[in-house]
């Protein structure tokens, strides 16, 4: 009587009994690590605009304050997007012809605004309040990069809720002195660690930034 | 998940967000209206951010701004400050400055902001089967103007509803100048026409009495329903509850009703007597009697002519602070005897001029129109802003009538049933989108300012008279600037700002008239009647039927019933024993030709031989809501007696109806009673907390889990149910604050429903008793560790939270919530299955931006207005201190007319709430659980006349 | 070590022996046993196919409902505000309790060294399997957004977040998904040797391939015959204590709330006996059929229905016993709402479903008393039908009732099953029985190189 | 290259028989073939105890052990928030995971310890090659010797003979 299997069928059948444990792990972890990536949240890509506005230009070359367009920040939960008047301000002296600037005199002209495409994007499910970061000493590159040398805006951050976290968790590492709130240009000190607690201790007085109502309603 | 119809509609589609077309400041406003919710929408298509081209003053993209102005309600005003975002008007607040609001709102008001909103509002002009232009009316009238105005009028007439807008008063003078043949009718189908010819009777004059019920200590309602719905409901409720709040007993006002169904102010009397419509009147008489009237003595049954007795005593005694009060649905004579009594008993009210100066009475306006009609005198109708179509009474015959006008224009929201009658038919602005004014029952006036632009081609109340005048382009700002340019002197630009900021006309309110003393007038007894008699009354939810369409209304359950999406005729329950009929039953009502079927409501605590229903319902043409909900009462309604019909004839007709409501069982027996325990003044006087058996609020439960930890705030919520008077403000007020959807008739049908604050209508003895049930915030929540994904979870401030967007939807918190409260998304309520035309693009302006939408298959629930308190915290953080007492406000304790929902913070010493939550009378609904509720009530005191035996409460 | 072989049987005598005569001897009854599987054309097929056609037509019906459950919502369902549990939940309890019966069976009997488990456990196990597979069915779609029903695993995220292990779900799924899992691994090692066995008694190459493979290559050395009962051994030690985790836990579903009804300690122990009632019936029905449809007369015999009888009307005495100390806790108790669900349930909108119930459970399953109604398949058969639609109505009524008549009259309801309610149960009642069905034909249904063994200590006829 | 003697039997008791006998008559026993287990046969042979059960102790322990580690961590440590008021570890509420868990763990440890022990998954083996060896599986009792010398052969022959083999067949492996 012959034999009903070769011998490299051992083999086989030992690696499938190792493959059923293996694979389920080895999906987890590859899900785990699509999720994380960059492709999911979107960090770091840019995106482009009706008009190629140049943060790097306004505000690392020409040294515009942040406030100057995005006047709601302190105030309202909402930074704001700048009416088109404001860019009118300038650049109805300047460049007044510029190919680049048509859709922005268009707007003016025919008075439609302008649909910017978003950069940094959160879940509606989440309240996000500018005013309340600034107040508490997270400065706008915190989250945003170096907007100074972005001739794009692109999303700096994951947007992760672990992301968030993560701050909402520990903040001090994170906080500036108000006086250097809206400088483009700040780096943390070397000292940031004994620096960022005690300017949390001045700034903050919630202790429970990681309560799910702080960011979901 | 989305925020607002921005954010997860149009914008990120990139559509226009609202179909119709945009001029900049609305269009803009709209599309701002994106921003907020467009920076924190998810999804990977690329999202759209569409800033202002120019931004309006005062407006910061993402924060809320706050405008005053008034809505009317049956033509008087009540005071409102409506809350917008980026444009979009979102919510309805009330104005502690106006009179008729004292800073709290009713349900009509709060759901007036859906109606704004309303998919189904008249777009543009409409005749011969067709959408028109302006223009075109105005072609099509100009030349039938120019004819009647050189027969001075003649052959044209006008209708309206009841006015009490100086300006549009004034419009309308300078019309019957122009042309003094020109005839005015107005006609309001919740008219107080007896209640007028009351005051003619025994004054001689026409005269308004405002009750002061701060100064009453003993109120006898004859058929009254003073906190009952209507512009005077918010006034009169907080100061009936003011008189009432738990003080000595001789100290706090006592209440007796005499009346034929349940009322709210017969719900919260601490005495009250069912009897039959007629023989109220009786109850008057053997009062007046006792007070020396020479009237003939009235047969009443032992037990109303004891307690007319008692009553009567308890009045004399408190001579001075003893106030008598007659319905709408008395004849005039009984009001009359009312103010003889009163003048008697030196009782607590003041008289005014009737703010609506029209003396005549409103059905016999209308019917004198129609009899004008019928002899041809009538060539041109203007019709605006009134239904008579729809709630004419039944009567009058007023539908053939209009069809025999040649000429007839229908001005109004809808293309309503009259609008379908008429050559014509144009857009009416709701009256958030245009400027005019108007007066509450009191006199004072308020200005009525646009939130809005018109979302239609629409034009509102002041520009249509413009128009009749022959001035087109005519703008009713200035139009009602000078109505009151004579009144602001020397800065009037500072003087007019101040008042549009107030919404209040400084010193408008109508002075006190002198009057001569009232004639007592020869009132004779009634003999009780032989057959039915149908009463009528406002519908708690939609009022006259104006309102059909506004879905809030529609599913907001009605007092004693809790009946939605439709009515019912209500019948006693010893009659529905003899004619043995049960809830459900189709009946057939017959009065003369008229006949009506409807299904019936078996009531306790009813008059016997009297069938009481409402009004609203049956309507043709109101909308894809409102259309085709109930039966269509009018049809039976009277002219001369509009409230109460005699002499109707009920039979079976065998076949039954599912009538819809939100809550089955009422009744309350032994230990269930701890569900709404009652107490009375006299034991709470000498009471300490122990005789009643209530589960204080801090007597925790002894418990092995650890003591928590709380800083700054704890949040704990008071509710005094003896305050409560059902009248669902707070209801539709959570509805509007939190985007809580409606589910709609087949829904409830299956037992389903979405209203985080209900309201639980418990019978005890007999007696109806209201408690609002908000989400109880446990301590120990019994919601929480069953939730297996932590969405249900509490916060360092004490809050039950629930997290939609973590919310696998399990339904095991529900299951396990002894208080059930929680509200389940079986269907996308709110997220793409919605109910009737609630799915609009427009109707999604509603929305609150601060609040989650929740999507299908996630638990919602009661969250103490999170987003409220979480702003007001921020508030605070940036200006570096605490929130403060009173900073934050829920959306029913705003509402609350009586101000029975309290929320204070508990780690504030000073705070109010501990007063509350440590007072005798509080109490912690089934603490005995041990779920530690943070919403804790104030047992309900009554305060009953010793001298009745225990056995009448 | 050797237990089996120390019930000394050779002088069994007639009424002790587990088999008949016309299967003793091995041959006998490794073909009676494979020959279904490798010899189809020896066999009539049609009802089969009948059967088969009609069960996957159910099964199909039952995987629309579920699209539409995904699709639609569970709105479908006649859940309501009040009562948020409905079928589902049910049939899951109710699935679960069946999926426990078959590895007590084995492996209790295993431990208490029944003879006559020889010719039940497979099926048995076999059932276990399937039912538990569609019991974890029911949660998943039950969940208002069953697409997330993962976020009950602790699996690494962006957003931070785990499972909160302190609710009774989560155990739960644990159970479950343990619970499985270990079935497939006992089931599996006692099928080792009868793959063997097919390999070797197959006449074509596919087959033997197949079955070889399963096999793993099994020769029935002393050395492997040792391993395998250390193993099969130390498995039914430890599946005895799991199974009757896994039923305390679905009772602790109820328990841990605070519901009138729910929150009774005996929940636990009164489900798992519930569990090994309804599963001991549906073991009996499946014996019946199995013995029917392969002839195996032989081996399964009446003193089987008898025995099997016989645990059943002890179960039944223990529900009856666990109803009554409800009722009197209820009411000992005092507690108004408790008091008042006892009320409901026997007078109230359910009242008739409940009496059902206790005739079912409690009263008919008394005339196992009677020697000859355990000895008649037929009666037998029918008594266990009735105790499983029992069983199915007590899961019901445990959820309708309270949750009908809490503690909150104002919010009182009433369940009203939709027609996908019905679909979803008989859907997922025809899909057991297709997998059943697919089962018969590929695996023995009988354990052959158990019924040897028993052959071998029962002796020579 | 070793080789192995397979002796064929009809039946258990002529089976446990002659392993009896070739162990006391110094014929080195390599191993049996049997359709079912046939203890005492097995005792006959030199062998240490299992290593499953205590593989499946030592499985289930540690995997209980890591199932409350975790519970803990992502409870008390990592996020711990308030539910219902209840203790962050909630021991009695953590009970049941690392149990359910921990037997899996057993059970699946105790498989692989299984095929370690038997050597398995060995799809392909020299006596498989063996004519009638299929039956082992069946009804078939086989015995497997060490071959004798060349000088005794005819002693075992008759040695077989007598103890009733129903078939002798030499393999090599």
């Amino acid at each position: 009587m012959p034999q009903l299997f070769r011998p490299y069928a051992d083999t086989v059948a030992r690696s499938v009994l190792v493959a059923i444990v293996v694979v389920p792990v080895l999906g987890i972890a590859i899900a785990y690590w699509v999720s994380a990536s960059e492709y999911t949240t979107g960090q770091s890509t840019f995106v482009d605009q009706p008009v190629p506005f140049s943060h790097a230009h306004h505000v690392g070359g020409l040294g515009l304050d942040c406030r100057y367009c995005h006047t709601g920040v302190e105030v309202s939960p909402v930074a704001g997007i700048p009416p088109t008047h404001t860019c009118m301000t300038c650049h109805s002296q300047l460049y007044t012809q510029a190919a680049m600037l048509a859709p922005v005199r268009e707007s003016l002209a025919n008075d439609r605004p302008i649909h910017w495409n978003k950069v940094n994007r959160l879940p509606d499910y989440v309240y996000f309040d500018h005013s309340i970061h600034v107040a508490k000493g997270i400065g706008c590159t915190t989250c945003h990069g170096s907007v100074a040398s972005m001739p794009l805006m692109r999303q700096a951050a994951p947007l992760t809720m672990g992301w968030c976290l993560d701050c909402h968790r520990n903040p001090a590492p994170n906080i500036r002195p108000r006086s250097a709130m809206f400088d483009p240009s700040w780096n943390f000190p070397d000292d940031q660690a004994e620096r960022g607690i005690i300017l949390a201790h001045q700034y903050l007085h919630n202790k429970h930034l990681a309560d799910c109502s702080v960011c979901h309603r | 998940m989305s925020k607002h119809a921005k954010s997860s509609g149009d914008i990120r589609r990139g559509e226009p967000p609202l179909e119709f077309d945009l001029d900049r400041r609305s269009a803009l406003r709209l599309f701002v209206g994106g921003v907020a919710a467009a920076l924190t929408s998810c999804g990977k298509p690329p999202e759209e951010i569409v800033p202002y081209v120019q931004i309006p003053e005062r407006e910061t993209p993402g924060l809320p701004l706050q405008f005053a102005t008034a809505l009317p309600l049956a033509g008087y005003g009540r005071g409102v400050i409506v809350t917008s975002v980026e444009g979009r008007p979102i919510k309805v607040n009330g104005n502690p400055r106006h009179p008729a609001s004292l800073g709290s709102t009713d349900l009509y008001g709060e759901a007036a902001i859906l109606s704004l909103y309303d998919p189904d509002r008249s777009k543009a002009p409409y005749s011969s089967k067709r959408i028109q232009s302006w223009s075109s009316l105005e072609a099509a009238l100009r030349p039938r103007l120019d004819r009647h105005r050189t027969k001075q009028g003649e052959g044209l007439a006008l209708l309206t509803g009841r006015i009490t807008s100086p300006t549009l008063l004034a419009q309308i003078e300078a019309l019957t100048k122009a042309m003094p043949l020109m005839r005015w009718y107005r006609y309001e189908p919740v008219d107080d026409d007896a209640v007028r010819g009351g005051a003619m009777l025994a004054f001689g004059q026409a005269a308004t009495m405002l009750p002061r019920f701060r100064d009453a200590r003993v109120v006898l309602a004859l058929d009254a329903d003073p906190i009952g719905f209507g512009p005077e409901q918010v006034r009169f409720a907080r100061e009936i509850i003011e008189a009432r709040r738990p003080r000595a007993p001789d100290e706090s006002l006592r209440l007796y009703a005499v009346e034929p169904d349940w009322s709210l102010t017969g719900a919260l009397a601490d005495h009250r007597l069912a009897l039959q419509p007629e023989r109220i009147r009786n109850v008057a008489i053997e009062i007046a009697r006792t007070l020396g009237a020479g009237l003939e003595e009235p047969g009443l049954p032992e037990e109303a002519s004891q307690f007319a007795k008692t009553v009567a005593a308890d009045l004399s005694a408190r001579r001075g602070a003893a106030l008598v009060l007659a319905g709408p649905r008395q004849p005039a004579d009984v009001q009359a005897l009312c103010h003889w009594i009163n003048a008697q008993l030196l009782g607590p009210a003041d008289f005014i001029a009737p703010v609506d100066r029209v003396a005549t009475g409103h059905s016999e306006s209308l019917r004198s129109l129609a009899s004008e009609v019928r002899v041809g005198g009538i060539e041109t109708l203007i019709v605006i802003g009134a239904n008579p179509i729809y709630d004419a009474p039944g009567d009058i015959g007023f539908g053939d009538t209009v069809a025999r006008v040649p000429f007839a224009v229908h001005i109004g929201c809808y293309r309503d049933e009259t609008a379908e009658r008429c050559t014509w038919h144009a857009p009416l602005t709701h009256v958030l989108e245009g400027w005019s004014d108007i007066r509450s029952f009191d006199g004072t006036a308020s200005i009525i300012q646009p939130l809005i632009r018109p979302l239609y081609d629409s034009r509102d109340v002041h520009q249509i008279l413009a128009m009749l005048q022959g001035e087109l382009s005519a703008s009713s700002l200035d139009i009602v600037r000078n109505t009151w340019k004579t009144a602001g002197g020397n800065d009037w630009d500072g003087w007019w700002r101040q008042t549009l900021q107030d919404g209040v006309v400084p010193n408008t309110a109508s002075g006190k008239i002198s009057l001569p003393e009232p004639r007592l007038p020869q009132v004779a007894p009634a003999a009780p009647a032989e057959n039915y008699t149908l009463i009528l009354s406002p519908d708690p939810s939609l009022f006259d039927g104006s309102m059909a369409n506004n879905a809030w209304l529609q599913e907001c359950a009605k007092p004693f019933t809790r009946q939605v999406w439709g009515n019912a005729l209500h019948l006693a329950e010893a009659d529905a024993h003899d004619l043995g009929m049960t809830d459900g039953d189709v009946v057939q009502l017959k009065r003369g030709e008229a006949t009506l079927e409807a299904a019936i409501f078996v009531r306790p605590g009813q008059a016997t031989r009297v069938i009481s229903t409402t009004l609203g319902y049956g309507r043709t043409h109101a909308g894809s809501i409102g259309s085709g909900v109930g039966f269509d009462i009018y049809r039976l309604r009277q002219a001369d007696t509009p409230w109460l019909s005699a002499n109707v004839t009920i039979s079976k007709t065998g076949r039954r109806e599912n009538l819809l409501r939100t809550q089955h069982f009422f009744e309350l027996e032994g230990e269930a009673e701890e569900l709404q325990p009652r107490l009375t003044l006299a034991d709470f006087a000498k009471g300490n907390r122990g005789d009643f058996k209530l589960n204080a609020p801090d007597a925790n439960l002894p418990t092995l889990y650890p003591a928590p930890q709380y800083d700054t705030y704890e949040w704990a919520m008071a509710i005094d149910v003896s305050a409560c008077i059902g009248c669902n403000a707070c209801v539709v007020a959570c509805q509007a604050e939190n985007n809580v959807p409606v589910v709609g008739p087949e829904e409830i049908a299956n037992g389903r429903d979405m209203h985080w604050l209900r309201i639980d209508d418990y019978v005890v003895d007999g007696r109806p008793g209201f408690t609002p049930m908000p989400c109880m915030h446990c301590e120990h929540a019994p919601c929480e560790p069953v939730c297996p994904v932590a969405a249900s979870i509490h916060d360092s401030e004490g809050l039950n939270l629930q997290v939609y967007n973590r919310c696998v939807g399990t339904r095991f918190c529900e299951s396990n919530c002894p208080y059930k409260v929680r509200r389940f998304n079986f269907f996308g309520y709110a997220d793409g299955q919605e109910y009737a035309n609630l799915g609009a693009e427009i109707t999604k302006a509603v929305f609150n931006p601060d609040v989650s939408v929740r999507s299908r298959g996630v638990m919602e629930k009661c969250t103490y207005c999170v987003q409220r308190i979480s702003g007001a915290r921020r508030e605070a953080e940036k200006e570096g201190r605490n929130v403060r007492e009173g900073e934050v406000v829920t959306a029913c304790q705003a509402a609350c007319p009586t101000q029975a929902i309290n929320l204070g913070n508990l780690s504030d010493p000073k705070a109010n709430i501990h007063s509350l939550r440590t007072d005798a009378r509080s109490y912690a609904l089934l603490g005995n659980l041990g779920t530690r509720p943070r919403t804790t009530y104030l047992a309900h005191v009554r305060n009953p006349n010793p001298d009745f035996g225990k056995a009448r409460r | 070590m050797t237990m089996v072989t120390t019930i000394n049987l050779d002088a069994a005598t007639e009424e002790s022996r587990w088999t008949l005569p016309q299967a003793r001897g091995l041959e006998a009854a490794n073909a009676s046993i494979a020959a279904p599987l490798l010899e189809r054309n020896r066999w009539n097929w049609l009802i089969w196919w009948i059967a088969f056609a009609a069960s996957l037509a159910g099964s199909i019906v039952f995987f629309i409902a579920i699209y539409l459950i995904f699709s639609r919502g569970i709105g479908i369902w006649g859940v309501n505000t009040t009562i948020v549990w409905g079928f589902a939940i049910a049939n899951y309890v109710w699935w679960i309790g069946i999926g426990n019966a078959g590895t007590l069976i084995s492996a209790m009997l295993l431990l208490m060294r029944q003879p006559w488990r020889a010719s039940t456990n497979r099926f048995a196990e076999a059932m276990t399997l399937f039912a538990a597979a569609i019991a974890g069915i029911f949660p998943i779609i039950h969940l208002g957004r069953p697409l997330y029903f993962y976020w009950l695993m602790p699996y690494p995220n962006t957003m931070h977040l785990w499972p909160q292990w302190r609710s009774a779900l989560i155990w739960d799924f644990w159970a479950i998904l343990s619970y499985i899992l270990f079935s497939i691994i006992f089931w599996y090692v006692g099928l080792i040797p009868d793959f063997a066995t097919l390999r070797d008694r197959a006449r074509t190459k596919a087959p033997a391939l197949i079955y070889g493979a399963l096999a793993l290559g099994w020769r029935g050395s002393a050395q492997h015959w040792h391993a395998y009962e250390v193993l099969h051994l130390a498995l039914a030690c430890l599946g005895v204590p799991l199974v009757v985790s896994l039923h305390s836990v679905v009772g602790m579903d109820f328990a841990t709330s605070l519901m009138p009804g729910w929150q009774e300690t005996i929940f636990p122990p009164y489900f798992v006996v519930g569990a090994m009632y309804s599963g001991f019936a549906m073991v009996v029905c499946l014996a019946a059929l199995v013995r029917w449809g392969f002839r195996l007369e032989g081996l399964i015999t009446i003193a089987h229905f008898n025995v099997m009888a016989k645990v059943m009307l002890m179960a039944s005495i223990v529900m009856g016993l666990s109803y009554a100390t409800e009722w009197f806790t209820a009411w000992y108790g005092g507690e108004r709402a408790d008091r008042g669900l006892l009320a409901f349930e026997f007078t109230g909108t359910y009242a008739p479903m409940f009496c059902t119930l206790l005739l079912c459970n409690v009263v008919i399953p008394q005339a196992f008393w009677f020697s000859p109604i355990r000895r008649s398949i037929a009666t037998v058969f029918a008594i266990a039908v009735l105790i499983n639609i029992g069983m199915w109505l007590e899961r019901i009524l445990i959820v309708w009732n309270t949750l009908s008549h809490d503690y909150t009259p104002s919010m009182w309801r009433q369940f009203l099953p939709t027609v996908w309610d019905w679909l979803t149960t008989f859907g997922s009642f025809a899909f057991f029985v297709l997998l059943y069905l697919v089962f018969v034909r590929l695996v023995p249904v009988v354990s052959m190189h158990e019924v040897r063994k028993l052959i071998a200590q029962e002796g020579p006829r | 290259m070793t080789h192995l003697l397979l002796v064929e039997f009809a039946d258990e008791s002529r089976f446990a028989e002659a392993a009896r006998c070739a162990r006391s008559m110094r014929y080195r026993l390599i191993d049996a073939y049997t359709p079912y287990p046939v203890e005492q046969v097995f005792e006959l042979f030199e062998h240490r105890d299992s290593r499953i059960r205590p593989a499946m102790f030592a499985g289930g322990v540690a995997m209980a052990a890591v199932a409350y580690g975790l519970e803990y961590y992502s409870a008390v440590v990592d996020y711990p928030y308030d539910s219902g008021g209840r203790p962050l570890d909630a021991w009695p509420a953590f009970m049941l995971v690392p149990f359910a868990t921990g037997i899996l763990l057993a059970a699946v440890c105790g498989f692989v310890m299984f095929l370690f022990e038997t050597g398995l998954p060995k799809l392909s083996d020299p006596v498989f090659a063996v004519d009638g060896f299929e039956r082992v599986s069946q009804d078939r009792f086989v015995l497997a010797l060490e071959p004798p010398g060349e000088q005794d052969r005819q002693r075992a022959a008759e040695f077989l003979k007598s103890v009733g083999a129903t078939a002798v067949r030499e393999v090599e492996r």
